[in-house]
C-alpha cells in the first residue's frame, strides 16, 4: 500500500467528521474536524480503523497582528486569531492530521486518553505550554514546568515574553 | 623464628597498632589497583588510601539531626575497636600471634562480624531513607554469610583437633597435604564468606553505589567514615591472614606470608571484577542453599574421617 | 614550637586535600553532553583516579561538586539543598559553557542562567561539551589553587 | 519492607547520584499490594523553555540551539531541523551532503547504543562490562571526531548541506574503526544472551505484547522488540537512506532481553551500513544555498533517532524566523508507551524495565510516589524502589 492510497484511506475513515481537507505535503493530509468530534474521528482512525499510531499531539498559536498606532510595531490582537490542537498520525510514510481551531477563551478538548492511555503526556504538555484544557484527562499536574509557576501564564503563547526578572520563582 | 615482643609494643608498634593500620592501607591499595587493572584502568597511586584517610579526617564532621549524638560518634570507634582486637591473635605476618590461648579462634571470628553490626547500627540510627535500606540489607547480608563463613573456619580447627589459632597455624605448616586440597569446600566458602563479610563487590548490595547512595554510611562524613573505612581496611588484612594460615598450610616465616596472601589478594579482585552485582535476594539464596549446605557436609566428612583415622590414618594422610 | 606543629599539621592537611578530592556530579538541567564527557573521565582511556578522584554517591562524602547545565528553575532549590548538604573544605567546578552564562539556552524563559547565581563556583571550565583532558585540566588546576 | 512511613507528600532531599547521568525526573506509581495499578512521570527537571527560545532565534541560530536539545543524539535533531527547513525552502541537499549526514548518524547511533549498553550494566552492578563498553566507544568517539572535529555536538550539518567533508586518509580510519567494534560486539552479544546474572533481571521482564506496542505507538528498539515493523530509515527514507537502504531488525519475545538483543543487532547493522557508505561514497559539493526568509509554510520532518522516531513540526511565517517549532522526542512515546504496559507488572521489576527503553530521560534522582489503595502518599527514592524490588523477589 503506497502512501496515497494510505492516505486516502484516511480520508475515507474520517470523512464524515472532515470540514475541510488540505495538502501541505504530497505525503500529508491535513484533515480539519470540529472539536466536539474528535473522539468518535480517534476511535475509528485508531481503534477500529487501525491506521498507524498517534505520533504528537502539537498545539499551535496563531494570533492575529494589528498594528499598534504610538508603538507602530505588530501586536497581537486579544479577540481575533485562534488556537489549534493538530493530532499527527504516521503510518508508514502517510502522516494524517487531525486538526482543531479553537477560540482563545475556553479552548477545550475532549480527552482521548480512555482510549489511547500513552496520550496523556501530550494532553498535559500541551495543557501547560499553550494552554488549552482537556476534559477529563487522567492526570491534570505539571508535566514539565516547575511546581511554583505562576497559573495561567502559557509560555508557548505569542503573548507571553518571559519574565520581567531575569530568574523568578 | 617465633620471637615475642614485650606486649606494650607489639600491641602499638610492630604487629599491632600502627604497622597493623598502615598495611590495611597497603592492602586497600593493593586490591583497588589489581580491580583497576582488571578492568583495564591505571588505578590509584600507592599512598592513595593514606591520602583519603588523613583527609576524611581533617573533614567536617556533619551530624544529621534526628540521630542520636553518643551513639552516631560512638560507632565507628567501637567497629575500628573490635577488628583491631580481632588482629591480635592472628599469626600476622608469619610472627607468632600478640595473645594466644585455647578458644581465641571463636572470639576472633565474633570481633570480625562486630563490624557489620556497627554498621547495622549506624544506619539504622540515622533518619535518612538511604541509610535505613542500607542497614536492612547489611544485615540480612550478616545472617547470610555468617554460618558458613564460620563453619569453613571450623574445619582445619576440628582436623587439628584444637581451638587456639596460633597452633592450628603451626599444625597446618606440618600437615604434608594443604587444607585447601584435603577440604577444598571449605577454603571456597571461607574465602566467598570473607568477600560477603567485607561487602566486595559480587556481594556488595549493601552499599550499592548505584542504587541507595552509600548504604549505611550515607549520613556519615568526615572521622566517622573514616574510621569505618580503615575498619574495614583491617578486616580484610585479618580475614586473609586467617583464610591463608589455615587453608594455605600456615607460614612460618613472614615471606611465607606475603606471597600466600598475595595470592589471594588477586583471587579476590579477580572475583570482584567477573561477577555483576548479585541481588540481596539472590545472595542470601547462594549462601543458604548452597554454601551452608556443602561446608556442613564437608565438616561430617572431617569429623567421620577424624574418627576413622587411627584405622585408616595413612590413607586420609592425617 | 607549636606554630611548626600546626603548620606541619596544616601542610599534611592540603597534602591529603590535594590528592584525595572525592566528586559527585549533579546534572541541573544539561543536555547530557557535558554528563556523558564527566562520565568518560571516569573509564580506562581517561580514567581520574590516577588522581585519586572518585565519583562518591552521598553528598556527605563528596569535597568537589561538579555541576553541569543552566540550572533550570526547576532544579534551582535541588542544587541548592546538595551543596548545603556537602561538609566543609567544600568545592564546586562548573563544567560546560551553560553553568557560565547559561551558553546556547540565554534567555529561555526556564533557565536561571549560571551556577555562580546559586551557589558559589571556584573553577569554571568552558567548552560545549569541554573534552575529558579539559575537564581532568580544569580539577587539577581547582587542585592546584589548594597547594596555595 | 512495605510502605509505612508517613502520609503527607514531602520533596525527598536529592537521591543517589546515578554515574550514569541522565536529567532528573520523577516517577508516579500507584499500587495495589504488588501489581502497579496507574504509572506516570513528571518530568520538566531539564525543562529549559528551548521551544520557545528558538521563536525570537533566526533559522541558522536556531540550528545550534536545535543541537542541543540532547547531547547524545545531537546530530539527529540537527539533522531533522535541516531537512525541515530545506522542506519548507523547497531546496534539495546535494547527494553527497545527504550520505554524510546519513555516515555520520549511523556513527552516533552506534556511540549511543555502546553508552547505553554501558550504562544498563553499571544499573546492574556489573561494572567491568561499563568500564569495557565504554572503553571500545572511544574508538566511535576518536573517528567522530577526525570527521567533524569535535566528540559530542558534532555540528556536522548547515542549512542545505554538510560542513564536512570525508577524506581518503579519514575513510580507511573508519574502516578499520568498524572492524574492530564489529569483533567487540560479538563479545557483547555473548555476555548479553549468556550472563546468568542478566538474564535473571531481563529475561521475561517487562513483556509488550505486539498489539500493544501497535496501539500505543512503541517507537524505536522498544518498539521493534516487540515485533513492531517502525523505523523511519525504512518507512519514509530521509538523507542517504534511500541510496543506502537499511533492513529492520525486531524480535517478537517483547521482553527486556529482546530488547537488548535488537539494539546489539542495530549496531552490526550499522557497521554495514558505514562500510557501504564509505565505499561509494557520491560525488559533488557539500551543501546548497538556502535563503534566509524562508517562505510560508508547515512540514513534518520525521528522523529515526537511536531511541526511536524524532517528530519536529515546523511552521514559518515567512520572516527569518520560525513561527513555531515542536519537537517530540522518543524518549516521550516511550515513556507513554512502557508505563501504560507498567500497569499490571510487579513493582519489582520497575527499575530495570525503564531502564531498558534507554531513556533519555531517566532520572539520578528518580523519586517514586506511590499512592497505596488507602490514597496515603508516600515518595520514595529510586533505591527504595530498586530495594523494595529485591524485597519482594527474595
Amino acid at each position: 500500500m503506497d502512501t496515497q492510497e494510505l492516505l486516502q484511506q484516511a480520508l475515507e475513515i474520517v470523512k464524515e467528521w472532515t470540514i475541510e481537507v488540505t495538502q501541505p505535503e504530497e505525503n500529508r493530509r491535513d484533515i480539519y474536524i470540529d472539536a466536539r468530534n474528535i473522539k468518535p474521528a480517534v476511535k475509528a482512525l485508531l481503534i477500529e480503523g487501525r491506521w498507524g499510531y498517534l505520533s504528537a499531539i502539537t498545539g499551535l498559536d496563531s494570533p492575529e497582528y494589528q498594528i499598534d498606532e504610538e508603538t507602530k510595531e505588530r501586536k497581537v490582537d486579544p479577540e481575533k486569531g485562534k488556537l489549534e490542537v493538530l493530532y499527527h498520525f504516521c503510518n508508514k510514510a502517510a502522516i494524517a492530521s487531525l486538526r482543531i481551531r479553537l477560540p482563545y477563551v475556553g479552548a477545550e478538548v475532549e480527552s482521548i486518553c480512555d482510549m489511547l492511555p500513552s496520550a496523556s503526556f501530550y494532553e498535559r504538555e500541551a495543557m501547560e505550554l499553550i494552554g488549552i484544557t482537556f476534559k477529563n484527562t487522567p492526570i491534570t499536574d505539571h508535566l514539565i514546568l516547575p511546581d511554583n509557576w505562576p497559573a495561567g501564564v502559557y509560555p508557548l503563547r505569542k503573548t507571553f515574553k518571559g519574565f520581567e526578572k531575569k530568574a523568578q520563582g | 623464628m617465633n620471637i615475642t615482643f614485650p606486649s606494650l609494643i607489639a600491641l602499638l608498634l610492630f604487629p599491632g597498632g600502627l604497622f597493623l593500620l598502615s598495611s590495611g592501607l597497603f592492602f586497600e591499595y593493593v586490591d583497588r589497583k589489581l580491580v583497576a587493572r582488571f578492568q583495564n584502568r591505571i588505578g590509584p597511586r600507592w599512598f592513595q588510601p593514606l591520602a583519603d584517610f588523613v583527609k576524611l579526617l581533617a573533614k567536617e564532621e556533619v551530624i544529621p539531626a534526628g540521630t542520636i549524638k553518643s551513639l552516631f560518634i560512638l560507632l565507628p570507634i567501637v567497629a575500628l575497636a573490635a577488628a583491631l582486637t580481632a588482629a591480635l591473635s592472628v599469626p600476622l605476618f608469619g610472627f607468632k600471634p600478640v595473645f594466644s590461648y585455647n578458644g581465641d579462634l571463636v572470639v576472633t571470628l565474633y570481633l570480625l562480624s562486630m563490624m557489620t553490626l556497627c554498621i547495622g547500627l549506624a544506619g539504622a540510627n540515622t533518619e535518612d531513607r538511604f541509610s535505613i535500606v542500607g542497614a536492612t540489607r547489611a544485615l540480612t547480608q550478616l545472617f547470610s554469610y555468617e554460618a558458613p563463613f564460620m563453619l569453613a573456619m571450623l574445619g582445619p580447627a576440628i582436623a587439628l583437633g584444637t581451638w587456639n589459632i596460633s597452633l592450628i597455624n603451626q599444625g597446618a605448616t606440618q600437615q604434608s597435604l594443604w587444607f585447601i586440597i584435603s577440604q577444598p569446600i571449605g577454603f571456597l566458602a571461607a574465602l566467598i564468606g570473607l568477600m560477603g563479610k567485607l561487602e566486595l563487590p559480587p556481594f556488595d548490595a549493601p552499599e550499592a553505589e548505584t542504587e541507595i547512595v552509600a548504604g549505611a554510611l550515607t549520613e556519615y562524613s568526615g572521622r566517622g567514615f573514616g574510621l569505618f573505612k580503615i575498619g574495614r581496611d583491617l578486616e580484610l588484612v585479618v580475614g586473609l591472614t586467617l583464610i591463608a594460615s589455615f587453608y594455605l598450610g600456615g607460614f612460618s616465616t613472614p615471606l611465607d606470608f606475603i606471597w600466600k596472601v598475595f595470592v589471594l589478594l588477586l583471587i579476590t579482585a579477580a572475583l570482584q571484577s567477573l561477577f555483576a552485582r548479585l541481588r540481596i535476594d539472590q545472595t542470601v539464596g547462594l549462601w543458604w542453599r548452597v554454601g551452608a549446605i556443602l561446608v556442613l557436609c564437608q565438616l561430617v566428612l572431617i569429623i567421620v574421617g577424624n574418627t576413622l583415622s587411627p584405622f585408616v590414618a595413612p590413607l586420609f594422610g592425617g | 614550637m607549636e606554630n611548626l606543629a600546626q603548620e606541619v599539621m596544616d601542610k599534611l592537611k592540603t597534602w591529603a586535600r590535594v590528592n584525595s578530592p572525592w566528586a559527585i556530579h549533579f546534572n541541573s538541567g544539561s543536555c547530557n553532553g557535558c554528563d556523558i564527557e564527566i562520565l568518560a573521565t571516569f573509564t580506562p582511556r581517561y580514567d581520574v583516579e590516577r588522581f585519586g578522584i572518585k565519583l562518591q554517591g552521598s553528598p556527605r562524602h563528596a569535597d568537589v561538586l561538579v555541576c553541569t547545565g543552566p540550572v533550570t528553575l526547576q532544579a534551582r532549590d535541588r542544587l541548592l539543598r546538595i551543596y548545603e548538604q556537602m561538609p566543609e573544605p567544600k568545592f564546586v567546578v562548573a563544567v560546560g559553557s551553560c553553568g557560565i552564562s547559561g551558553g546556547v539556552f540565554q534567555g529561555c524563559y526556564n533557565v536561571v542562567g549560571d551556577i555562580s547565581e546559586v551557589i558559589p563556583v571556584n573553577v569554571y571550565i568552558p567548552g560545549c561539551p569541554p573534552r575529558p583532558e579539559a575537564i581532568i585540566h580544569g580539577i587539577v588546576e581547582l587542585l592546584k589553587s589548594l597547594q596555595k | 519492607m512495605e510502605p509505612k512511613q508517613k502520609s503527607e507528600k514531602f520533596v525527598v532531599p536529592i537521591g543517589p547520584q546515578h554515574p550514569a547521568l541522565k536529567e532528573p525526573g520523577h516517577f508516579e506509581f500507584t499500587v495495589d499490594g504488588e501489581i502497579v495499578t496507574n504509572a506516570t512521570a513528571r518530568l520538566g527537571f531539564v525543562h529549559r523553555g528551548m521551544e520557545k527560545g528558538v521563536e525570537d532565534r533566526n533559522w541558522t541560530q536556531g540550528l545550534y540551539l536545535m543541537e542541543r536539545v540532547c547531547g547524545i543524539c545531537s546530530h539527529v535533531h540537527a539533522m531533522a531541523y535541516a531537512l525541515g527547513v530545506e522542506k519548507l525552502a523547497n531546496v534539495q541537499a546535494p547527494p553527497r551532503a545527504q550520505a554524510i549526514r546519513e555516515l555520520v548518524a549511523e556513527l552516533e547511533r552506534i556511540h549511543s547504543h555502546l553508552l547505553w549498553l554501558g550504562v544498563a550494566a553499571h544499573e546492574g552492578g556489573f561494572d567491568t562490562l561499563f568500564m569495557f563498553s565504554w572503553r571500545d566507544r572511544e574508538t566511535v568517539m576518536d573517528l567522530l571526531e577526525t570527521i567533524t572535529g569535535n566528540r559530542v555536538n558534532y555540528s556536522a550539518n548547515v542549512l542545505g548541506g554538510v560542513k564536512i567533508d570525508i577524506s581518503d586518509a579519514q575513510k580507511d580510519a573508519l574502516l578499520k574503526g568498524m572492524d574492530f567494534l564489529e569483533e567487540r560486539t560479538e563479545h557483547y552479544m555473548k555476555v548479553v544472551t549468556e550472563d546468568e546474572t542478566f538474564l535473571g533481571r531481563t529475561r521475561k521482564i517487562g513483556v509488550m505484547t505486539f498489539d500493544e506496542a501497535t496501539l500505543l505507538g512503541a517507537i524505536g528498539p522498544t518498539g521493534r522488540a516487540s515485533g513492531v515493523q517502525r523505523d523511519v530509515r525504512v518507512d519514509s527514507p530521509y538523507a542517504g537512506y534511500p541510496d543506502f537502504p537499511v533492513n529492520i531488525i525486531t524480535s517478537d519475545a517483547g521482553d527486556l532481553e529482546a530488547r537488548f538483543i535488537v539494539r546489539i543487532k542495530e549496531l552490526y547493522e550499522s557497521y554495514r551500513l558505514v562500510r557501504e557508505i564509505v565505499d561509494h561514497l557520491p560525488e559533488g559539493d557539500l551543501t546548497v544555498k538556502v535563503p534566509r526568509r524562508i517562505p510560508e509554510g508547515e512540514v513534518i520532518s520525521r528522523v529515526e533517532a537511536p531511541r526511536g522516531e524524532l517528530l519536529y513540526f515546523m511552521k514559518s511565517n515567512g520572516s527569518d524566523k520560525p513561527e513555531r517549532i515542536k519537537v517530540r522526542t522518543p524518549s516521550l512515546c516511550n515513556w507513554g508507551s512502557v508505563l501504560t504496559t507498567a500497569i499490571g507488572h510487579k513493582l519489582a521489576d520497575m527499575p530495570m524495565i525503564l531502564a531498558g527503553i534507554d531513556p533519555c530521560f531517566s532520572c539520578n534522582d528518580r523519586m517514586v510516589m506511590i499512592n497505596g489503595k488507602q490514597s496515603e502518599t508516600q515518595v520514595w527514592d529510586w533505591e527504595n524502589l530498586r530495594q523494595y524490588g529485591i524485597e519482594y523477589y527474595k
